[in-house]
């Protein structure tokens, strides 16, 4: 993570003390977000999501595979995200690092563990041959908050995703099935402050995070908490609140975008 | 998520469980020779053991912290640990569990005292039948008290979770595989600031509630569970031994 | 090469374009705000984005040189790049790829005054339709004017072909499966000096002369259309933006 | 491998001229040994091995596979050791280096060569299916002599290994077939002194190594010598004798243990 | 690669001036090539070329297996060179670097795209079963110009290679199919002089390479630049016309030490 | 071992040896211009090649010894010595042959008189045909000698086996798959001390007293055919070369 001179932080703070934040944001307020589909032509569906400066390209390939001998009739969805050097000074090429790792865990289990894709639909021959579905993230530029960017690059591209049956010979293509999804929103804690969206300098002071991941109905799909500070009930209850809040919003903008 | 299977016969769960009682948990400290701190434990069917070595100086160089110690903590699962042979080594899974613990412990590890070390905090699970990442805290938290590491606290780990839309504490294997939600947290009992805090699956935010409020008394009970064990390491005579 | 596939339809080929005609090209510059210099490359349906960091202290150090700047290109395509996923991470083609790059890169910018420095030029292809190491270079070379390298001259990538015994400029997909030879050059446009040069299939010596002329014609048209690129950046003024 | 400081070299050495040790074994007696059998619910076969403070855990997976192409008619047994973290402060975790190789590779062959497990009984469907054994040594507490402590614990896990037919849908589960196992026994030598079951601070200040496996015949089914030093022909006769001796009472042990 | 006090340059420079070079050869000079193949008997095909001190063993080895999805009646080529710390003090052990990775891009693509091997008569059954053919190239001794000589190296030892059918139970072995072959010339340029394969010394100071593959025809078949510096037209032109007269000569020597 | 296999015809070894004879050995010295010293050796139809480089500064520099030497022996098997091609890179088992070559080397090179050098010997196998390692460790002892490392003796390796209940020298392929034991060793021929000894197999303690024996005797032949090919190079005149 960037060192940010303590110059900074005590700006940060003092800001913070007067209800501000640098870039003139509410603490329960989002960067702007802008979302474009289908910007990949070689792949299935695709997104390229701006949350501020943050800009996360999400595609997806589809194959067919083998399933896992303990679903044999379900399809396979495999996440990956790759920090490439192309998006911060700070990024390094190489092997998936723990950060990029707990980044496609984290967007992985937001769509896995809600069920966004129904992978009972995509068996082609019981314990033979089901579909396989890649969802790979690119991070462009990164200026804060990469779970959420992440999550809904994924989400936008999946919402446009075709099953390519023609290119195997299954048929027509179709869109692939999928539930309603959760939308994932983040906050920090830091000096006591909760913000929401943590641009990067924020992030860089940040002792805490949360990441959750709520529903149409109101309800909490998923949880992440980070960094080395805590939490106390009540500030996870207020987190809730507002990940509720900017969630229908940005559903909201992801059907919209989708052409839904 | 089958819901032809029955995780609650005759108003008990499987294992004869109520909803809020913990599986059975042994601890013993002072396992391993060569470690400086350690300790086994048992949580139901799951077998963690934990060995703590440092504060030493942090290797590779560059990992080293100026200003206070690192906490390396190291979650690993034992090739024969699951049902399925796992591959040795790490995973995406490990590698994450990994960094929650070490986040989780650094906050109550009196860090700064220990510029440029290392705190190593290895991590095997031996048996695994659900909730190995609070079983492996809650055993690191011991190991590390047993090293003599100055900590603001021993935290503690439990999970609450969500079988047939009922909030119980501490999901089984079954339980875990079947049931739609779970929810592990660790907590500084002293203080009861929630250090590690996870949820995946489906709740309602009147159930996270009720989820989150029944994983703290858990953790409270593992809680004295932890500190009875220590004592029976280090105040033998009060227990006869 | 299959001989049943026809490359050309009433003397045009499959894409309409004549033989001396490059597919569309589109340049967007400083496009990333992270970093030091960006450039959006569209080429017919390729599409490259490239980020320029440094010049900055080289790591690991015993990659610096004591006397100039090491340049370090990174050509890396994107899993969802091509028709089947290609597999995360570089492989021995994209190490290739780098390699002529860089040192296509380094002919021209003034690593003398960067002693012990890197300047890592990282190129993501996003969709790749045959010529992406041409769109790279080109794009490369936009991104680090951009930076603000100081450079000898703009460099500039473009390939000329055989298809059906004829020789044509910038092959398209379908021309660079079925087609007999592809020639990709990049040359310093102010000097006429070629900076990469490979060739595979199959060219007699007078073929390889003119596809080498109409390579190196092609390159100056891209060369154009970089420079305006980059002016349209830094005199949007006259563009009326 | 440990720095031991000349000091400690000295008073061993000089222990070593009276015919004594640092522990007050004799020169050809090893530690004592525990052996436990069942420790992990989850393995087919598993135990934990104690010489002296030095613990050892071996567990056995059972899978079905193919055969290797020159033995279509065999099961396939794997064996892999962990010099995990835990076990000694100079023990780091990555991929296996030189000495988790050599220990995997001695105990595999002390196995394989002496066919202690009937492959040829592990055939499911010739050319396509047959068991896998996989054997995991996991290093607990490293306190010297882990050969013996490994060879010894896989043994142990393979004589209380039942065959999970069950599980697979092939009969009934069965005892593992096995033969005789030989026993590995391990002497270093330092200053001329040869001594058996090394501790942690021997081996630090050996010279040269020699580990032997016998039978209950008295026959030698493998040996391995290590370290730069080297033995003359009356040294490693001597050491023969010493293994045998030894070997046998260790076997005793292992059957008791396993209840057979 | 290794660096040369500049007094050794100075010296090469110098020489150049002059018209020469450091072992006397003319400009356009390959040094003595000796071809010897059939060197190894557990390969399908094997040959060793000497160019000068430069040795290189290329061993064929030829397995069945299965072909790529989008070429279903075609055997498979894989190409591996080993930069082994053996040919060269600064040749280190380890993965494959970025020297070693392009020395096997350029032999395989010299190989491959000339079509020198008839991948369409090595299918077995379509879309199963097709002939492996794996080109691996051991670098013995490294005193400059790999390229050329790794090059020469697989190509005689394709042209001895037998298809091991017996072996597989499908007919009698017989000369694995080829087409004639183009051979692979390069030159570096220094100080404004260009050589034909040049030296270690020279290698050292050069400021760009060119290996030019031609044909029996004189037909271009590959070409690569190397390092960063520059050709005008006029260069490649000439090194053109200079790869043609000694890659005529080269093609004779190879056929007729292959015994062809 | 499959005892349908025949090992012995009219009481001879399939190819034609007594029980106590060798397989015919050749060797080279200085064959590589780049090595400090080299050796080409045949032994029956195994082929290995070995380049000695050093003493030089180990690199990276963690693996210095401050007081000697490190013996860096690497055994490498080229992916076309054996049967089925082979992955290239180290694997378990040449790993482990790399040390135990790289310790009975240690023995008799002078290390002390290189602190903080490496001694790297490469062992590359060409042509695999049972007894690789024993040949390996002999070239490396020539090469050694070639490149002027200073060692107390030249170590010299062989092999003993079983097979059909008779003790045989220096297994060949068929009689190495199909025999019941082998046991390579490697001594100082000075001294007589015992540098490498390995055993696979069974053996009964008389039948490996006389196998080591042997294996023994095998060694000074072995030696013999080692000295002759030093003094052939540095003495041509007294072979009338």
């Amino acid at each position: 993570m960037t060192i940010i001179p303590s110059i900074k932080r005590d700006f940060l703070v003092k800001l913070a003390e007067d209800g501000k934040r640098a870039d003139g944001r509410k603490f329960d307020e989002f960067r702007n977000i802008e979302i474009e589909v289908n910007v990949i032509s070689k792949a299935e569906g695709s997104a390229k999501v701006k949350i501020g400066n943050t800009q996360v390209l999400a595609g997806i390939k589809m194959d067919i595979g083998e399933p896992y001998p303990d679903t044999p009739d379900s399809g396979v969805m495999i996440t990956a995200a790759e920090l490439i050097p192309l998006a911060s000074p700070d990024f390094e090429s190489g092997p998936p690092r723990e950060n990029a790792i707990e980044l496609a865990r984290v967007v992985d289990r937001g769509i896995r563990e809600s069920e966004v894709i129904e992978v009972d639909k995509l068996c082609v021959v019981p314990s033979e041959k089901v579909w396989l579905v890649f969802i790979d993230i690119h991070v462009l530029d990164y200026d804060g908050n990469l779970f959420d960017a992440a999550s809904l690059a994924a989400l936008a591209a999946l919402l446009t995703t075709k099953v390519p049956a023609e290119r195997f010979e299954l048929g027509e293509d179709y869109p692939l099935p999928l539930k309603e999804p959760p939308i994932s929103c983040t906050s920090v804690k830091y000096n006591g402050v909760v913000v929401m969206d943590p641009s990067l300098d924020e992030e860089a002071i940040a002792e805490v995070r949360l990441t959750i991941a709520t529903d149409k109905n109101g309800d909490i799909r998923a949880m992440q908490k980070g960094l080395n500070g805590s939490f106390n009930l009540d500030e996870i209850k207020k987190i809730i609140k507002t990940s509720l809040d900017n969630g229908r919003k940005i559903q909201e903008l992801l059907y919209k975008s989708a052409g839904k | 998520m089958n819901s032809d299977i029955k995780l609650f016969e005759n108003g008990k769960r499987l294992d004869g469980r109520k909803n809020d009682e913990l599986r059975k948990i042994k601890i013993e400290v002072g396992v391993l020779h060569r470690a400086e701190g350690s300790c086994y434990l048992e949580w139901g069917d799951n077998k963690v053991i934990v060995a703590v070595y440092g504060p030493r100086e942090a290797i590779p160089r560059h990992t080293q912290n100026p200003l206070r110690a690192i906490v390396n903590a190291k979650y690993n699962m034992a090739a024969f640990s699951v049902g399925d042979r796992k591959r040795p080594g790490p995973d995406r899974r490990s590698r994450e569990i990994s960094k929650v613990i070490s986040e989780a412990l650094e906050n109550v590890i009196l860090v700064e005292k220990f510029p440029r070390a290392s705190i190593d905090v290895n991590i095997e699970v031996l048996d695994a039948e659900a909730g190995t990442r609070c079983a492996g805290l809650t055993a690191a938290a011991v190991a590390l008290a047993d090293a003599g590491i100055p900590m603001k606290d021993i935290p503690v780990a439990c999970a609450a979770g969500k079988i047939e839309n009922q909030v119980v504490l501490d999901l089984g294997k079954e339980e875990d595989n079947y049931g739609s939600a779970d929810l592990p947290i660790a907590i500084s009992p002293r203080t009861g600031e929630i250090l590690l805090l996870q949820m995946d699956g489906h709740l309602t935010v009147e159930e996270f509630d009720k989820a989150l409020d029944l994983a703290i008394k858990g953790c409270y009970i593992v809680s004295d569970i932890q500190k009875k064990a220590i004592l029976e390491k280090y105040q033998p005579n009060s227990e006869g031994k």
